[in-house]
Formats: C-alpha cells, structure tokens, sequence
C-alpha cells in the first residue's frame, strides 16, 4: 500500500514562492487543512490564491492569509474573511472576483484541455469587464476563460494508492473540479484505503489527477 | 409574527410541491419555514435537499449549507460537485431563488453584492438571479429613509432585468413588461404610501389584495 | 412510491414528429432500449437523433433508423450501422459529425445553461468547418456550441421516485450528460428503488433534471 | 510472431509503468499483451482499468470497450461520463494512444479516419491525437504497394503536427522537428529500401537499430 501515498516532507517539498495554489474547500468546510499546514511549513511566499473564498480570519485557507504568505486572491467570495477584506482595502493583496459558477466552470476548463466557456451569468454587469463577448446564433454570451493553478490541494473523504478519490456531502463541491486544475495535484484524505476497496462506479476523481497523497 | 417572518412567509407563497428553490442569507433563509410540503432547497455548494439545522452528532462537516451552517439532509438528497450545481442553476432547473436586495430598478435590475468601494464578492448571485425561473426579492421598502426601488439602480448590478417580484415589510410589488405593479399592500395603508417611498412609476393591480398586519 | 414513475402509455405521447431525441447509449451498451420502444410505438417520424452513434443495425438505437424514423443524425460515429451508411450515401438522412469529446461537452453546455466551449480539438480539419475560432491570450481555439434536444431518453442503473439516478460501468457515458440537454428527460432504470435507498453521495444525476421515469 | 503482434508489441515499448494508455481498434488493441506491468487502459465510452476480454458471467453490458467488447475491469479501476473521459484525454493525462493510419505527412499530420467520400465518422480519435502526450501510430508502410507515408494527407486529417512514432512491419520512423528520422530498421533491410516506401525525406539516426525478424 504505497503507490501515490507520500510522506509530509516530500509535499511540502513541492510549495515555492510565486505559485499559484488552487485549493478545494467552501466557507471552512472541505478545507485540505493538512496540505495547508504543508504551504506554511514550506515557507512558501508571495501566492496566488485560486478557489471559492479565503475562509475565515486564521482559519483553514485563511491561515494562509493571516500569515501573509498571500499576493492574490481568485474566488467568487471574501466576504467572512475581515483580514482579507483589509488587505486588499489596503493594496497588500491584489482580489479577483468571478461568480462562483463561472469560476467552477473555468476552474474545470483549465482541468480538461478547455479553453474556456461561454456563459450568461454576469452580463450587464461588472463581471463583464476585460472579457470577450461572443455571439452564437444572434445571441451573446460572455466568454469566461479556462484558469488553473501550479499545485492544487485537495480534500478527499478516501483515497486508495492509485490516488482514486471519493468525496462525502458538501465537501465535495470545488474539491474534485480542483483535483484536476494544475500541474501537480496533492491530496489529503479522511481515509486511506487499500487499492480495489473503492468501488468504481464510486470514485469521483480517478486516479489519473493525482500525483501525491499526504499518508499517515 | 414578526416582519421578517411575515416576509419570509410571503416569499414561500411562490413556492409549489416538486419545486427545488435556492435561499439566500437573512430573511431569505427563514422561507424554509414556511414553504409547502414537497418543496425541496438547493445550496449552491453542492446538494439538494437541504433540511433542518443540525444537532449533536448530526453536526458534521460534510453537510454546510453556502453560509457553512451544518444541517440534517433530508430523504432523497443528492450530492454534486460545484459546476454541476450551477448548471442545474443557469439551466433553468430551479423553480425559484430568494434573495436579499440593496436596490431595484423599475426594469428589474438587481444589486445586491455590493456597494461602490466595498465589494467583496458576489458569490453565486448572480449564477442564481441569471438562471433562477423566478427571482424574489425580500427587503425593506426603504434603507435609513432612502428609496431602494429606483429608476435605476446606483450599485454595481447582481443582474440585469432579473427580479420577477420585490416582497417588503410593506408590500409585494411584481416587475412586469408594463412596469412595476402594486399586488399587496399591508392594511392601512395606501398605495400612495408605497409610491412616497419608491422612485419610479407604480402601476396598482386591479385585483390588488391586503395583507393583515 | 409514485412521484415521477408513470406508464408507458403517458411516456408514448410524450414523443412527436420532427422531435430531436438526445439519447444515451454508446456502441449498443448502456441504451435505453424500452424507452425506444416507446418511440417505436408513438409512430413519431423525422425525428433528429443526437447522441454518440446509431447503433448496429436494427438494434438499440438503430431501431429507429431501421424503421425509417430518422431524417438527421448527429454523432461522432456511424461506422457500425451500415444502414445509416446508406441511407447517408443515398441523401435519406442528414448526417452532422462531432468529434466525441467536443459532442460530449456540447451536450453539457446545452444541458448546463452554457452557450458553448473552446477546443482544441479538430483544429486544421474539418471539424473547424462553419465553427468561430476564438483567440484567447495569443491562443486559436475552436468554439463548439451548445446542443439538446426536445426529449431526452436514459437508460440508468437506479432511479428512486424523485428520479436521482445511479449508473452502472461504462453504461454511463452519455447517459448523465444526455439527461440534462432536453426540454424533458425520460429515464428507464435497470431497478426501481425507493426514496433514501441511493446514498446522497452515490447520485449520478440528481432528480430535479428527470421529468419521468418508466414504470414497471 | 506473427507481423501485427510484432507491431503491437513494438508500440508498447513506449509505455512504462504508471502510464495511462489508449489503444484504437486493430493492431493497437493488441498492444495490452506486452505492456509493462503497472501500465493501465483508457477507454473513452468511460473508464480507466481495462482488463482482459470478459468470459462468462463477467461479461456484462456494463463494461464494454469504445468497440463494444465485454471486458473485465483490473482492480483500481475507474468510472467517468463521456465529458470527463474526454477531459482526461485533451488535458494531457494520457500517456499515449495508439492508432491506426491512413496517411502519416512529413509534419506529422495524420489522417486516419476517414477516405473522401467515406466519411462514417471520427469517433474520439480527433480528441485523442490532440490530447495524448504521445501519439503512436501503427500501421503498414503502404498499401497496395503505394506510399502511407507522404509529404502531405491526401485524406480528410485527424489531427495536424500530432504524430510522434509511426510503427511499421518494417522499421520505426519519429517525427521530429529536423523532419522524419528512421530510428528501427528489419533485419535485411536498407534505408533506401525505406526510401523507396516513402515520399518524404527520410534522416537515419545515428544510434540506428536492427530489430530482429
């Protein structure tokens, strides 16, 4: 039972500075808080945050924040984090909004070889701004490019060593569009599982995606 | 009951059996109460069904509504990851979505994210009053005695001519291709009273009803 | 246990001439072979087939090709059924060929209330023909535009009365995908199982996309 | 060893351990026979683990191959709809394809799904040229004696610049960016019996090999 299974120090090996992070987790819940612990330990500075909100004030991702290891932000929401909202007041952090179904959708464009999608959502209003609009048949679309990141942290309820994954409730939400959105994909998982224990019709992130899993 | 109830029970009106609506934060989130046998609720962070809040062992992290309030799914939930939660949202797959307002345009605009110089994000709003069948809207007529129905709003916008019907402490009043229409009022007052407090045009239903205060 | 289960007759009226049919089903495995029966039975004719392929010949959904119900097919591969070959060669039916991803993500864009995607797929050949090349960043991409149809039919491993629905193998391939891109979706399920007998987490396609399932 | 297994065996060379591979009907389709162990099967109607072909009560309709073919899923495997197979495939997560050709160009183009006037479709091949990390094709270097190999497709392309090996009866050719370079070569063969084949220039590698007949 080793396959993808790494110890700690070979992930925190894998943070540098300048990368962008794309992490699973939504308003403190499904949060890979052990791949999190890995970012600090790393040392890494000067990140680009990609994913749905920065948490709470030094809670889950938003410990990354508190210690101002982070550049910039991506997300849809930072809303419940007041140490986010200061430092982008105060230019220390650059902030990116996206609403929250096109930054899903180009999340899993930048994972499946997609260049981007052409939504509704945000037209008429602020989201339009620097992005393309299209027409397809006398309609207009905006057009929502792909976006991923260097290394993606993500929380999985089990994975077994081929780095199949499966996720439990609302936990899953971002965390499998993110499995599959950067050049190296690390994976913290409630359940560490012995190859053939899950079910294939179960797995929602195959194997494919992963390259390392935090063991214990 | 108090008027955040009164509204939220208004708002719940809208809903029928076999309906999946989508509740936003505040009064929106109290419709739940109110809504008929058979309505299921969305969260935009991936789930219908969602059901009471939770208690004791039933509080787990797998199961957070989008506020990260922990609840008990109900039979029949279904799980799905983010981008398939909005494409049951933009396909038109919710019957209704209720949200919170800080302003409305005669023509439906809605704002409701952000004010100029405070923007920290929109979420899923503007995914939801996009694809949402019905959109409602629950607020106060008015914020510190200015008008929040106006000819045009003066926030950065959540949608544009999205809002199907406007349900206030006051009122309900619906946008239609004629303008906006006064449909309820609450006893005792007038439908002068309502246009005192908003700035556009307001039309009165011919079959306008009272609400019982 | 009623909710969205109905009789055959109800599902038979569902279908009409000139109706495009989005179906699941790839290479005969995974279609859903009652509810083309129903089709059969309706005596629906010129109808428009959106789906992977057509099937061998008088079986699956070739059926409907056999029986002469079909003036379009839209696919990625037709190879199989030499009947569509001919009637095609003969100018019988209209034939539309996409590259199977890019037909997959059409599909998903028109069941997810997204005007299109950007691939790099079919680039240089003839998949570019009448498409809108897109330049994203100093990049050439091919839009491939959203598709559904009027009804859709899926074959499911387990539907419960509020129409969630499991998938078994490679049975699903099409089969989620087709179940969100029509104005109604009709599901056949190998077993019909009660409410709360699928777990959450197990759900492929979530009820609130099923209008009716065939009942036994 | 018969011709085509020699071709298939040759092609699974390029797998090593830990690689996902997709093989096309054919020659390819044997190449499962002598792929290294920990190499695992994609196929694109929806699973990674493809096992030996299905006897008995394993064969089931619901593990089928992209051919229809009632296989025996390995332990590991892996579900997915089309849209996420496909996902796997252009966003470079395979490690190589395998398919047959038609007609290779000097550039590497490949057209191999299609003569004019036959068009009965493309299937996934268009998105696995574009996708794969590495693209093999096999194939026999002509066909009724004339070339497969030419300086442009005369026949509808799969893909353009795609094509990283071509794996023939008679000799390995790359496709590099100096042009075609001639890497394995049948015992009792010559490069100008290559030549002669082929319409585009044809370099020879330094570190030349024989393979044995």
């Amino acid at each position: 039972m080793s396959g993808k299974f790494r110890p700690k120090d070979e992930i925190v090996a894998l943070f540098k500075d300048g990368q962008t992070i794309v992490h699973g987790g939504f308003a403190n819940h499904g949060a890979p808080n052990a791949l999190i612990d890995c970012v600090l330990e790393s040392g890494a500075r000067h990140l680009t945050l990609l994913g749905n909100d920065t948490g709470d004030p030094n809670e889950t991702i938003g410990r990354l924040i508190h210690e101002g290891r982070v550049d910039k932000v991506i997300g849809s929401h930072i809303g419940m984090n007041a140490e986010t909202v200061e430092l982008v007041a105060n230019g220390k952090i650059e902030l990116t909004l996206i609403p929250q179904g096109s930054l899903a959708e180009r999340i899993r464009c930048g994972g499946s070889g997609l260049g981007g999608v052409l939504t509704k959502t945000g037209l008429g209003t602020i989201a339009e701004n620097g992005k393309q609009k299209i027409e397809v048949n006398g309609e207009t679309w905006l057009l929502e490019p792909a976006l991923r990141g260097d290394v993606a942290i993500v929380r999985a309820r089990s994975a077994d060593p081929y780095g199949n994954l499966t996720y439990r409730g609302t936990s899953r939400n971002f965390n499998p569009l993110v499995a599959k959105a950067a050049a190296i994909t690390v994976v913290e998982a409630d359940h560490l599982v012995e190859l053939d224990e899950l079910e294939p019709d179960r797995i929602v992130t195959p194997g494919v995606f992963v390259d390392m899993i935090l063991a214990r | 009951m108090d008027i955040r109830h009164r509204m939220a029970k208004r708002a719940a009106a809208y809903f029928s059996a076999g309906d999946i609506v989508n509740l936003g934060i505040g009064v929106p989130s109290l419709c739940n109460n109110y809504a008929a046998p058979g309505v299921m609720f969305h969260t935009e962070n991936g789930l219908i069904g969602v059901g009471p809040l939770a208690e004791g062992l039933m509080r787990v992290e797998s199961f957070c509504n989008a506020n990260g309030m922990r609840f008990v799914p109900v039979p029949g939930s279904a799980v799905f990851d983010s981008a398939d939660s909005f494409g049951i949202v933009r396909s038109g797959r919710l019957a209704a979505t209720v949200l919170g307002g800080l302003q409305v345009s005669k023509g439906g605009d809605l704002a409701n994210w952000a004010r100029p110089g405070k923007m920290v994000g929109m979420g899923g709003a503007m995914d939801l009053v996009n694809g949402a069948r019905k959109v409602i809207v629950t607020m106060e007529l008015t914020a510190k005695g200015q008008p929040k129905i106006l000819n045009e709003c003066a926030y950065p916008l959540t949608g544009k001519a999205c809002v199907d019907h406007i349900v206030t402490e006051q009122c309900v009043i619906d946008v239609t291709g004629d303008g906006l229409v006064l449909r309820e009022i609450l006893e005792g007052l007038t439908p002068d009273d309502i246009r005192r407090q908003i700035e556009p045009e307001l039309l009165v239903a011919e079959d306008l009803t009272t609400l019982a205060a």
